[in-house]
C-alpha cells in the first residue's frame, strides 16, 4: 500500500460513458493483484476524497495500470478530461483482492461481470488463463447493449467463452446474466464463480450458485472516504461470521455466504 | 523534522509534534503504518469510544461535498471493554512512545465517569471527551449545545481520570465561547474543536435523503474558516489551552489555527485523501518555522495580529 | 422555460420563476443585463440597504475559501434615500415585471421600522428583513441570534408596511427552529434562511486576518450541506413558507432546497461565477419538472422522504 | 460583456513564474480593449472563484486572446496545469480600460509596466503605436531580473525604447522603475504617462508624473469576487471626486489623481 504519483499515458473513450485510463504507477502495478483496487486523485481538480476504482489490469514490465470506468458524476467527469502527461495520485492496491486458493483443485472457473463490475473481472480472468491454460475462464457478460462489447477486447484472449447479455437483446442473448446462468452451468463443469456487478445482480447469481453448491466469490461496492479501514464508511454485518467487515480492508471480494441470505 | 522546535507538551500530554490525527479519521493510528512513521506523530486520538459495542447507522455513511464530506457514520466502535483487552496492547506495541488519547462518548453523564475510569490505565495519555457528535444519541451533542450538561460530563471524567482532559466542542452553537468557558470551570485541562458541523444531502433521484442517518457531520477543506473563527474565539475565551481542528490540509492550515491559538492541532478528513498527512503537516509547520528563524511552534501560538 | 410549470407565488409576491438573486449577490438586478433576460428572473432581492449611506469595511473585502468564499463588504450601500430617488426608478424601468425586494438592516428595532415604512412604495414587492449580517453592528446579527430581539424587529417591521415581510435567519445559532418559531409568531410572512456564516482566514505571511474586518461570512458551495439541513429543520418548525439559500450553484442544488421544504431559493455566490445562474438554475429545475411529468415546482415543496 | 467558453491554444513557459496562455475566444477577443480584463474559470478545477488577468493582447483575426500570469497560488497553478486543447471558460472583457482621448494630442505616451503588471501594457503599447507611427511610446519595463526579459519580445515592435530597471541589477539599470523615470522624463517629450504594477511602485511614479503635471493614469488591483460591480468587493473613495468606485467596474483604470495623494 503506497500512494504513487504517474502520468497519464492513455485516457481513451470506450463508450458514451466508458472510458479506459492507462496510468504509468511502476510500484503499484508491481503489487496489485486481481480485485485489488486503486483510489486515485486529480490533485488539480475540484472534488475532496479520493474516488475508488477496480484494478482492471496491470503491466509489470511497463509499469502500467489500467483502470477502467464510467463517467458517472463530479469526479469521473474531472477524470475524464484529463491528457497523457498529466498527473494523477494513485493509492494502492487496496483490499484483498480475490482468493485463488480453491482453485488449486484445477476446475473451470466462471467469471461474472456486469456493467463497470467487469473491469476487475479483466485481470482475473488472465490470472486465471495464466493460471490454468488447460481450463480458461468461462466468462458471463451482462451489458446494457452491444454499445458495450468493447470489453470481448479484453477478455478475448484469456477466456474459454465469453456469453454475452443485453438487456435490450442488441447483443448476445436478450436479458440478464442470471437467464443465462443456468445453460452455462450446464455446459460446463463449474467449480468457482466470482462475481463483480451491481448488488442486486450478484444476489441473485450467488444465490443460484450457493444452491447449487459452487464456490462464489462476490465484489462488493460502497461509498468509501479512506480505502484503507479507518472512516468505517463501508462496513457490513457479516451474515455467517456476525463479524463486522469493512469492505475496503476485508473485502471488496467475500465469500457469497458472507453477504447474500442463502 | 527538528524535533526540539516541534516538541509540544499539551496540557501534560508529551507529543513530539504538535500534529495529531483526529478521532474517526485516524483508526487507532497503525492502520496508518504503510503510510507514514509512527514515531513521528504528535499524538494518535482514536476513534470514539462508547460503554458498549456500536455497530453504527444503516445505509449510506459517506458523502462528498462541495470542498468537504459528510459523515453519519454513529460511533462504530467495538466498546470499551474490547478497545482495552484487544487494541490498546497491539497500539502500544507498535507505536512506541507516541501519545495515545482515547476518544469516548456516552449516553449519560454516570457512563461519561464510567468510561473516564476504564481509560484511566497505562498506555493512554489523555483523554478526549466527545460531547459533539451530531449522528447518535450516545454521541453526546446535547451535552455539547447546553453549557450546564457540558460542565456536568466534564465533571464526571475530571473526578474519574488522573489523566489530562480534553473535552471535545460542537460547532453547532451560537456562542462556543460560552461552551469553553463551561468546561474549563468544570475541569477540563483543555478544549478541542471543531467537531462536525450538521448537515444533510438530498438525492434528487429517490427523494430521500443521501445518508442513511438523515443528516451527517460536515468535516473538510469547506469548514476551515469556521473552525479558524471559533479556535481564536475560545482561545480568547479560555485559559486552558486549544486543540485546533478543521478542515487542516497543509502546513499552512496548520499556522493558521497556531496563530489563532491553538496550541497544538488536529489532521481529521485529510488523512482519508492523504495518508501521510499528519506526518507532512509537521514537517510544513517544521520548514515554516525554519524559513521565519523561529525556534519553537509554540512562537506562533496565538499570535495573530489584530488591528 | 415553461412558466406555467414555474410560476410561484411565494408570500404574496408573485416570480415567474421560483429562483431569486440573493442579496448582495445580485446588485439591483440591472447590472446582469448583459448576461441574462432580466424577465426571466424569479425576483431580484436589492443589496442590503441600510437607513444611511455606508462605504463598508476597510481593506480586503473578499478571500476565496475551500469551495466558497468569506465576505466583509460591510453593508456598503448608498443609503435608503438613494436607493429611493435614483435607483428604484431606474430598476423598475429596466427590469419590466420581475419581482423586486429590498432587502435592509439597521441597528435599532426603531430604525428596522422606519426602514420598513419608508420602503413602502410601489415598485417594491417585498422587503427582506436581514437580522443575520455578521460583518456590521448594523447589520442586525445581534437581532439574528436571539429569538426575542428577532422578534421585536420583526413586529416593528410588521407594523410598517404593507408589503409581504421575509425575515432572514443567521445559521450562527444552535437551534435554527426556535428563531424561525420566533419570527413566524411576531408576524413574518416567511422566513429566508441562511445568511453566512462567521469565518476567519489568517494570512500566514503577516500573521494578520485576511479579511479588513477580522472575520467574514462564508459562503458558496461549501455551506450547502449546513443550508440544507437548516432549511429543512425550519421548514419543519413553521407553517410560513421559506426560502431557500445558501450554496446553490445548479437545477440539481435547488431542487434539495425545494424537497427540504423551501418554497423559493436564491442563487448567492454562484452569480460571480456564472452571470446567467439565475436564470440557467430556473432552467434546470424546469428540465428536472420536466423529465420526471411533474406539472408544478410546488410538488417538490418538502417532498423529501424520511425514514 | 459575456462568457465564453474558449480552448486553450498554448500554455508557454516565460520564466520560472509567469506563463502565457492563448486562449481562442473570438467574441471577446472582437471587444476587447487595451486595460480591459476577464476572469477565468477552469470548470474542472478546485477553485470557486474565477481569477481576473489583464487582456495582454488579442488578435481579432484570429479570435485569440493572450493572457500573461504568475504562478500565484491556487488557481494559477492549476491554470498552468491546463494542455492546449483544454477548455476554460472566459468573462469578458471587464472594466473601462485605458482612455486614450488625451492622446489625440499627437504627444509621446510612457507606458511603464511592473512585473506582470506588464501584461496589459503590451495591448496599450500596440494601440499606441498603430495609432501614431510617428511616436511609438517609450516604455520603461520594471522587472526583478534578467529572468524576466522576455517581455520585450512582446514589446519591442510597438515602442520607440525600452528602458529596463532590475532589482537585482542583471539587466539594464540596477534599481526600480522610479530611479529611471527622472531621466526617461528629461530624454523625451512625455505628456501622458500609464502604469501598472503594484500599488507601492504605482504610488511613487503616479506622483512624480503628477508633479510634473503629465496626464497619468494607473492600472489598479484588489481581490474580485464578480468583476462586473455587484459584490462590492473592490471599491475605493476616489481621492477628488470623493465617489465611491468600483474598480472592476468604473475602473481598473482611473486617472492618478483620483488614487494618489498629489
Ligand atoms: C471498491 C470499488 C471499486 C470500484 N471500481 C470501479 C470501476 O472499476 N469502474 C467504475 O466505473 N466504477 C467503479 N467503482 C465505482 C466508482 O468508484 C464510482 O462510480 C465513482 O466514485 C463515482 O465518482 P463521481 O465523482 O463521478 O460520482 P459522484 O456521485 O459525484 O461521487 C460522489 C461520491 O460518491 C461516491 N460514489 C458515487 N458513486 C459510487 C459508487 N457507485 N460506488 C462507490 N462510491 C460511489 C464517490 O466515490 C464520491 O465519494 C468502484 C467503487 C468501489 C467502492
Ligand atoms: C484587474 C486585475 C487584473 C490582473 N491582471 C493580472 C495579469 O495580467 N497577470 C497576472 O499574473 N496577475 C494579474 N492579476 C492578479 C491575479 O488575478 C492574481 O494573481 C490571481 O488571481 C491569483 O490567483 P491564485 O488562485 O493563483 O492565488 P490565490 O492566492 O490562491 O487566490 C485566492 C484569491 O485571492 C485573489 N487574489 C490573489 N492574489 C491577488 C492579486 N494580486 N490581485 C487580485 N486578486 C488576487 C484571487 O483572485 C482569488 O480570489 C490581476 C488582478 C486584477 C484584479
Ligand atoms: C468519518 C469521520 C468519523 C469521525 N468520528 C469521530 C469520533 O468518533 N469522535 C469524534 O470526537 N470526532 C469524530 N469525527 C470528527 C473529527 O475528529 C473532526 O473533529 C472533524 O472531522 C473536523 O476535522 P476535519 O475537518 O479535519 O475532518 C469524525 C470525523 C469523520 C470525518
Ligand atoms: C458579497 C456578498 C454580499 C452579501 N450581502 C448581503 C446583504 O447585503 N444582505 C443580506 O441579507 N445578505 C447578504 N449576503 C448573503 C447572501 O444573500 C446569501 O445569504 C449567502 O451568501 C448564502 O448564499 P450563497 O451561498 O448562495 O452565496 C451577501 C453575500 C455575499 C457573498
Ligand atoms: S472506506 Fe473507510 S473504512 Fe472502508
Ligand atoms: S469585483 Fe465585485 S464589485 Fe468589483
Amino acid at each position: 500500500m503506497l500512494v504513487e504519483v504517474g502520468a497519464i499515458v492513455e485516457n481513451d473513450i470506450l463508450s458514451d460513458d466508458v472510458r479506459s485510463m492507462v496510468i504509468y504507477v511502476p510500484e503499484i502495478a508491481a503489487q496489485a493483484e486481481p480485485g485489488q483496487f486503486v483510489m486515485v486523485k486529480n490533485e488539480n481538480g475540484g472534488t475532496f476524497l479520493r474516488r475508488p476504482f477496480g484494478v482492471a489490469d496491470v503491466d509489470r514490465n511497463s509499469g502500467r495500470l489500467l483502470l477502467i470506468y464510467r463517467v458517472a458524476g463530479k469526479g469521473t467527469r474531472e477524470l475524464a478530461a484529463l491528457e497523457p502527461t498529466m498527473e494523477i495520485s494513485v493509492e494502492g492496491p487496496l483490499g484483498g483482492g480475490f482468493r485463488f486458493d480453491a482453485e488449486s483443485d484445477g476446475k473451470r472457473t466462471l467469471l461474472i461481470g456486469g456493467g463497470v463490475g467487469v473491469a476487475p473481472m479483466i485481470y482475473a480472468a488472465r490470472r486465471l488463463a495464466e493460471e490454468n491454460p488447460a481450463a480458461k475462464p468461462v466468462f458471463l457478460l451482462g451489458i446494457r447493449s452491444e454499445n458495450e462489447l468493447f470489453w470481448q477486447d479484453y477478455l478475448q484472449d484469456f477466456t474459454e467463452e465469453i456469453i454475452v447479455t443485453t438487456n435490450d437483446g442488441t447483443a448476445g442473448i436478450k436479458g440478464f446474466a442470471i437467464d443465462a446462468l443456468p445453460a452455462v452451468l450446464d455446459k460446463y463443469d463449474i467449480a468457482h464463480i466470482k462475481i463483480c456487478g451491481p448488488t442486486i445482480m450478484m444476489e441473485g447469481l450467488a444465490k443460484l450458485a450457493m444452491a447449487r453448491g459452487i464456490e462464489c466469490q462476490v465484489s462488493l461496492e460502497k461509498r468509501m472516504a479512506c480505502g484503507i479501514g479507518v472512516c468505517l464508511g463501508c462496513t457490513f454485518e457479516g451474515r455467517v461470521s456476525g463479524r463486522r467487515w469493512k469492505i475496503c480492508h476485508d473485502g471488496p471480494v467475500f465469500p457469497a455466504e458472507e453477504v447474500f441470505e442463502q | 523534522m527538528n524535533f526540539a522546535r516541534l516538541a509540544t507538551d499539551f496540557a501534560g500530554i508529551k507529543m513530539k509534534t504538535p500534529v495529531m490525527g483526529a478521532s474517526g479519521t485516524f483508526g487507532f493510528g497503525i492502520e496508518y503504518k504503510d503510510f507514514l512513521a509512527l514515531d513521528r506523530v504528535g499524538a494518535i486520538i482514536s476513534k470514539g469510544l462508547t460503554p458498549l459495542p456500536r455497530a453504527g447507522n444503516e445505509g449510506v455513511r459517506i458523502a462528498e461535498t462541495p470542498g468537504g464530506m459528510l459523515n453519519c457514520i454513529g460511533l462504530e466502535n467495538p466498546g470499551i471493554d474490547s478497545f482495552l483487552a484487544e487494541i490498546l496492547p497491539r497500539v502500544r506495541e507498535q507505536v512506541g512512545d507516541t501519545a495515545f488519547i482515547a476518544n469516548f462518548s456516552a449516553g449519560t453523564v454516570e457512563d461519561y465517569g464510567m468510561m473516564a475510569a476504564k481509560l484511566d490505565v497505562d498506555g493512554v495519555d489523555g483523554v478526549e471527551v466527545n460531547i459533539s457528535c451530531p449522528n447518535v444519541r450516545e454521541g453526546g451533542i446535547v451535552f455539547g449545545t447546553d453549557p450546564k450538561a457540558a460542565a456536568a460530563v466534564t465533571e464526571a471524567v475530571r473526578k474519574n481520570t488522573g489523566k489530562p482532559v480534553i473535552v471535545k466542542l460542537s460547532p453547532n452553537v451560537t456562542d462556543i465561547a460560552v461552551m469553553a468557558k463551561a468546561v474549563e470551570e468544570a475541569g477540563a485541562d483543555a478544549i478541542a474543536l471543531i467537531n462536525t458541523l450538521t448537515g444533510m444531502v438530498i438525492d434528487t433521484k429517490s427523494w430521500r435523503p443521501l445518508l442513511g442517518n438523515v443528516t451527517g457531520g460536515l468535516s473538510g477543506p469547506a469548514v476551515k474558516p469556521i473552525a479558524v473563527r471559533m479556535v481564536w474565539q475560545a482561545a480568547n475565551a479560555v485559559r486552558i489551552p486549544v486543540l485546533g481542528l478543521g478542515g487542516i490540509a497543509s502546513g499552512e492550515d496548520a499556522v493558521e489555527f497556531l496563530l489563532a491559538g491553538a496550541s497544538a492541532v488536529a489532521v481529521g478528513a485529510e488523512n482519508f485523501v492523504h495518508p501521510d498527512a499528519v506526518e507532512r503537516v509537521a514537517e510544513d509547520i517544521d520548514a515554516y518555522l525554519e524559513a521565519r528563524g523561529l525556534t519553537h511552534v509554540s512562537q506562533l501560538v496565538g499570535k495573530v495580529k489584530i488591528g
